[in-house]
């Protein structure tokens, strides 16, 4: 028994981090702006291929050199070369890393946008739902079976996170896994600033009764497209985080299990309140560290080689558990968001102190 | 005085069947106006064909001078027209006082990208909070204000969306049974607020309502409706004791 | 609801960090990692490849109790999901908890390449058994895929093979999948370097729910270069997707009426338990390789311990696990539980080791080099594979029994 | 076959109101019963098929006792609904998978030898075929029976249509919810087990199908029956054939074929969320809503 406690807590708080993100912006979306996202997958999915088209293509280019063609005959080469240039060249890889977050963030946005005008169209509430999940299937399978972004079913490997050219393994990944929660951090504090402002209250409004809303003269469908892009954009960052944390981009990944993961999570931790959505994905990757620790522990007792299937059945129950008795979540929704309260209370204060 | 609202030749078609036919009115500017008719005469599918909810099949909607044929509600609403829902059309999960905020206009922190910025937003926001007390209190639901509108008894609902309404200042209001399912000495109250915020705001009402005697001790004027075309237009006076009306309508 | 949280939080942790394993005196207790997909569309290759390893740590530590050695391994196992992300979560997950310098595993080429970032990294060693993917073959890196040869030799294989029987032209059905794709990329070109003529390849999407359409284009397609000289039909295909492959081929005409080659997953007596189908194969001249060429001293005792541990047959590639346990062990114990060591230390290792099928050998990739493939076909008489011949992948030269 | 499957989704959406996505563990429920039944009773094909029906139906009526009953009950969201489905399916589906690892049964056939019983020119009819084709047909026929002529169809139609009316008219709801399930099990049970005589089991077969079966309903409107029947055949009939064309015409890969029936869907979904009912009239006397 020497669990290696530093090394396992930045993985855990690595994951912890892409998880969160990605909660977070489901968070948003369903959460407050009741838009049942089971395409979450597709978003993420779009940071991550986008990680492999620009650190096969772009990177070379930054540093001046040619790329090579990432699959078939070339791979060998192709892979030598970015990860040459990753170690021996921070600056560039830096740089690559922010033209790929912000590109990820466009296209993630612009594809958020035009998934939320398919909801005008329907009819039933879950039809949304199912043409988000079956569109993140369309996308995988194309990718799939398309060669030139990565490579198909292939995948790309050897995609290394900025800070690689440290050659301590140890300490690059504590220095990434901090640069993951710096950006935890600062969409954790946008995602809360944003659901207690007024536009917070407009999504809530539109999730209650959209038909009202727009009664109200609020645009519902550009509201709608609005927060399908903030979330899409922040899920295709977090898919940036994702494919680098792994080094390697494969289709494989990017399926329906990572969508209800996801779901998971901001079901647990309590819907329209981004604390929850933290929450759960904690909760989500303490469970997923302690079960696979715990398997092999029980595995040197020589017992439970079936204890992989019992994790996603433990899973599954406590998805069961938290519908039926805290449909809301750990942590739900607060009511008094916004901040006009303050305001009355601060104008009762007065008064009351002018009384006495 | 030039009409505020003129319905010209309206036509709606559900499939075969023909809900509102050949509807010409006009509303005049700061007049309460009842519409009325049995149930099945039309009148919520015109109440909805003004708001906006759905498209005429023929015909012209001028509000105050534009025409609004076919705009889409918020649009509408934009213009000073606001409408009340049948069934309370609340935000059931948000409390009172959001509900009044939300109708206000030009929100700086409605905008996603101004939303994080506190300050951009916090006078505003803590003027129209004012307000929104303000509009509760003259509805006289001010105590509730932080309750959610789910908890709400059903004339609180009623009142708490005209305190809404209100937020987005309208110059017409159009309300569908604003006394459905509310107990009849809260109705006679839900009316008499009507009557107030006619006569301190100078905002013109159209009212669908099927309690007769109520709406016609407050309205200027009463549009009967039957099967989809309008039988009569005239004063609550004249409308009792119209013949035509009598025999299709008050039951004789 | 709360307090069952906690409660179920509790219960695992505890689970998690007790140390159920009970250390005996004086012990050096070696961790040999173990990264198999138990879940998935592979779930059911996960499980029994961990028997394989266990059965290759009981036989060492018996042998190391006997020698008086104060070593003893342990094999601990984490699921990869068959994913690559899972498999990296895995892996680290492995290596973070127990120390582990060695992983035995994953399974396929896309797994084996979702670990590859932080093995290179953090000097760890896989050791994997069955991946034979194309695109990881790559010099220099952590991962050695002993035994199991890349699939070059398997497609270099049936390339002589349609050579040899007069094959001009070749129709191929494979998955598209990183195997499935360098498989029949490799096989194309080998086979017209050999002087084929025309390859047509059709691929479908893994899991498929059936392939009928895919079995018309097949079909269309052999009826076309047909036209040009004698054309086989060369299916790289999955066992469950070749059992729905044959039910449309059955009573397709040009699909009966053409010889038949497949991959190794498909020499599988499971196949034949079907009496039409094993017709069928039989009709259709249909041939496969095996690796597994039964050719070594170690072969039947290794079936027969697994039998009498695990009370099944070892499943197919299940003696590569074995194996791959078995070079990884030896390693350890010259080159002790040092991942740099260890990988230095790995191709002198394997080279010297004589496996459950054939001799390791590792090329410059850290890839299986010694290939030796029987050839199969299904037997006249019954249903089942009997060897019909052999290839030699050092001098890339089929030979037929006679 | 997938009108089978499609079916059971149909009543469930129409009846139950819940799009299930632990169908698909009902149909692998199936598959698995059918297996080892063989394993048991070998060369008695109906006995199999009749086992998995029950099966299926146990595990559909268990899932809704234990789980979506009380969520129904406290008026959870279609959402909440769909992702509790998900979560059966998910316990369903790794129970399956340690019972198919401690017997060994991955990707097994059902072994019912293939036989050749007729063979005119292009017209060949297997025994399968023969087994398969007339099964679902005699299930489809025994359903729609059910439905338009027995009381318990009427009160299923009835609910189906207005469950609040069905409510006021004297439906009692429970029971005839209890029985809609256990019929969408045996469906789906009995359709596992064509399907494991078709091609193979493993834990995994219902899942991998789940979202061409929806397509299928979706199809055929989510609401009548034989819309569904011809929207499940014009999957099964366009992911084959639309994709043949695509390759022999255009050369798109096979790679992409799964992505056949969901496009159908998106499609279907944005411009005809109706389904096909509308376009076959003549065929709506067996419509669920009239």
């Amino acid at each position: 028994m020497n669990i290696d406690a530093g090394a396992t807590l930045t993985a855990l708080l690595t994951l912890f981090g892409i998880y969160g993100l990605i909660a977070l912006s489901l968070n948003l979306e369903y959460g407050v702006a009741g838009i049942p996202n089971f395409g979450k997958a597709l978003f993420v999915s779009i940071g991550a291929y986008t990680t492999g088209v620009t650190y096969t293509r772009l990177l070379p280019l930054l540093a001046g050199q040619e790329a090579v063609s990432p699959c078939g005959m070339t791979l060998s080469t192709a892979l030598q070369l970015r990860t040459a240039i990753m170690r021996d060249l921070p600056g560039i890889g830096f740089v690559n890393f922010a033209v790929t977050i912000a590109i990820a963030m466009g296209v993630g946005a612009v594809v958020g946008c035009l998934m939320s005008y398919a909801a005008l169209r329907l009819r039933q509430e879950w039809f949304l739902a199912l043409v988000l999940l079956v569109g993140s299937e369309i996308v995988r399978i194309f990718v799939r079976g398309y060669e030139p972004i990565i490579c198909a079913s292939n995948g790309v490997s050897g995609i290394a996170q900025p800070f690689f050219f440290i050659r301590d393994a140890r300490l690059n990944s504590i220095m990434f896994m901090l640069l993951i929660l710096i950006m935890l951090l600062v969409v954790y504090v946008y995602v809360e600033r944003l659901v207690r402002s007024p536009y917070g209250r407009l999504l809530r409004a539109v999730r209650e009764n959209a038909e009202v809303a727009q009664a109200m003269g609020k645009n519902v469908a550009q509201i709608r497209a609005g927060v399908m892009a903030i979330g899409s954009a922040i899920a295709a960052a977090a898919g940036v985080l994702f494919a680098l944390n792994v080094g390697f981009v494969s289709t494989n990944d990017y399926d329906v299990a990572l969508t209800l993961d996801i779901w998971v999570m901001v079901v647990l931790g309590g819907l329209g309140n981004p604390r929850g959505a933290l929450l759960g994905a904690l909760l989500i990757t303490l469970l997923d560290r302690f079960t696979g620790i715990a398997a092999i522990q029980l595995n040197r007792t020589g017992i439970a080689l079936e204890f992989n299937y019992f994790r996603y059945i433990l899973l599954g129950v406590i998805l069961l558990l938290m519908l039926r008795f805290r449909p809301r979540g750990l942590l739900p929704e607060r009511r008094h968001a916004t901040l006009a309260y303050q305001a009355l209370e601060s104008q009762a204060a007065e008064s009351t102190g002018d009384r006495g | 005085m030039s009409a505020l609202l003129q319905l010209r030749n309206i036509r709606k078609d559900f499939g075969g069947l023909r809900a509102v036919d050949d509807v010409s009115f006009e509303v005049e500017r700061g007049k309460i106006v009842g519409l009325v008719g049995p149930n099945g005469s039309g009148k919520s599918t015109l109440i909805d064909v003004i708001s906006g909810t759905i498209e005429p099949t023929m015909g012209q909607v001028i509000f105050d001078g534009r025409d609004i044929t076919g705009k889409p509600p918020n649009t509408i609403f934009e213009y000073g027209l606001s409408r009340g829902f049948q069934e309370p059309g609340l935000f059931f999960q948000m409390t009172a006082l959001d509900n009044t905020l939300l109708p206000v206009k030009n929100q700086r922190g409605e905008r996603p990208t101004a939303a994080p910025w506190r300050r951009l937003w916090h006078a505003q926001e803590e003027k129209n909070a004012l307000e929104a007390h303000n509009a509760l209190a003259r509805m006289e639901i001010a105590a509730q204000y932080d309750k959610l509108a789910s908890d709400l008894s059903g004339g609180q609902m009623k009142l708490l969306e005209m305190a809404r309404a209100l937020m987005g200042s309208p110059t017409m209001m159009l309300l569908d049974e604003p006394t459905a399912g509310v107990a009849p000495k809260l109705a006679h109250n839900i009316f008499n607020h009507i009557n107030a915020l006619n006569k301190h705001f100078g905002i013109t009402f159209l009212i669908v309502e099927h309690r007769l005697e109520l709406l016609f001790e407050h309205v200027d004027a009463v549009i009967v409706m039957h099967m989809g075309s309008i039988l009569a237009i005239d004063t609550p006076d004249a409308i009792t004791s119209n013949a035509a009306v009598r025999e299709v309508y008050l039951g004789d | 609801m709360k307090r069952f949280l906690r409660a179920l939080l509790i219960a695992v942790f505890v689970l998690a960090f007790s140390n159920l394993a009970v250390a005996q005196d004086d012990l050096e207790i070696i961790t040999l990692g173990v990264a198999q997909p138990f879940t998935g569309p592979l779930g059911s290759f996960g499980q029994d490849f961990t028997r394989g390893i266990q059965l290759a740590v009981m036989q060492m530590n018996a042998q190391l109790e006997a020698a008086g050695s104060k070593i003893r391994f342990e094999a601990v196992s984490q699921d990869t999901e068959g994913t690559p992300e899972g498999a990296a979560r895995a892996v680290r997950t492995i290596v973070q908890t127990t120390n582990a310098q060695v992983i035995v595993g994953p399974l396929t080429t896309s797994e084996v390449l979702g670990a590859k970032q932080f093995v290179d990294e953090n000097g760890i060693v896989i050791v994997a058994p069955a991946s034979s993917g194309v695109a990881g073959g790559i010099p220099g890196d952590n991962i050695f895929r002993v035994m199991y040869p890349p699939d070059v030799y398997a497609a270099n294989a049936f390339a002589q093979i349609a050579i040899a029987r007069g094959y001009q032209n070749v129709v191929v059905l494979h998955v598209n999948d990183p195997f499935g794709n360098g498989l029949a990329e490799k096989f194309t070109t080998e086979f017209q370097a050999a002087g084929g003529g025309d390859v047509t390849v059709v691929s479908y999407a893994p899991n498929p729910i059936d392939l009928s359409a895919e079995a018309t284009r097949v079909s269309a397609e052999v009826a076309r270069l047909q036209g040009s000289g004698s054309t086989a039909f060369f299916c790289v295909c999955f066992l469950a997707d070749a059992q729905k492959l044959l039910q449309i081929a059955l009573v397709d005409p040009t699909l009966s009426a053409v010889e038949w080659m497949g991959i190794e997953n498909l020499a599988n007596p499971q196949l034949l338990e079907d009496a039409a189908i094993a017709d069928f194969l039989r009709a259709a001249n249909f041939i496969s390789v095996s690796f597994a060429d039964n050719s070594t001293p170690l072969t039947q005792p290794f079936i027969d311990s697994f039998t009498a541990e695990f009370g099944s047959a070892p499943g197919p590639f299940t003696n590569y696990a074995f194996d791959a346990a078995n070079i990884a062990m030896l390693t350890i114990l010259v080159a002790g539980n040092d991942g740099l060591a260890v990988k230095s230390m790995l191709p002198f290792i394997s080279s010297h080791y004589i496996g459950t099928a054939v001799q390791a050998y590792l090329d410059e990739n850290g890839d299986q080099a010694v290939v030796y493939y029987g050839l199969f076909q299904v037997s006249p008489d019954a249903p089942e594979f009997v060897a019909v011949g052999s290839y030699d992948g050092a001098t890339r030269v089929v030979t037929f029994n006679q | 076959m997938y009108a089978l499957m499609a079916l059971g989704i149909t009543l469930t959406v129409s009846v139950i109101k819940l799009p299930n996505f632990a169908h698909a563990e009902y149909i692998t429920v199936g598959a698995y019963a059918a297996l080892i039944a063989s394993q048991q009773f070998p060369g008695n094909p109906l006995l199999i098929i009749v086992i998995a029906g029950t099966a299926g139906a146990l595990a559909a009526l268990i899932a809704h006792l234990t789980v979506f009953r009380a969520l129904e009950k406290q008026r959870s969201s279609t959402y909440t609904l769909l992702l509790a489905s998900f979560a059966v399916g998910l316990i369903l589906r790794y129970s399956l998978f340690i019972l198919a690892d401690s017997t060994n049964l991955f990707d097994r056939r059902i072994q019912v030898s293939l036989q050749v019983l007729l063979r005119e020119g292009s017209l060949i009819i297997t025994n399968i075929f023969a087994w398969v084709v007339p099964t679902s047909l005699i299930l489809v026929m025994l359903l729609s029976l059910l439905l338009n002529h027995t009381p318990i169809g009427r009160d299923m139609r009835a609910m189906a249509n207005n469950l609040d009316l069905a409510r006021i008219i004297g439906v009692r709801v429970e029971r005839v919810k209890n029985w809609t399930w256990m019929l969408v099990g045996l469906l789906a049970g009995s359709s596992g087990a064509l399907w494991g005589i078709y091609s193979s089991v493993s834990p995994l077969m219902g899942w991998f199908a789940i979202l061409s079966v929806f397509a299928a309903a979706i199809l055929g409107g989510m609401s009548s029956f034989t819309g569904t029947i011809l929207g499940a055949y014009l999957v099964a009939f366009s992911e084959n054939t639309v994709m043949q064309f695509l390759n022999f015409q255009l050369g798109v890969d096979f790679s992409f074929k799964p992505a056949v029936p969901f496009i159908i869907i998106i499609l279907i979904l944005l411009f005809r969320p109706q389904g096909l009912t509308g376009l076959f009239d003549f065929l709506r006397r067996g419509e669920l809503r009239r």
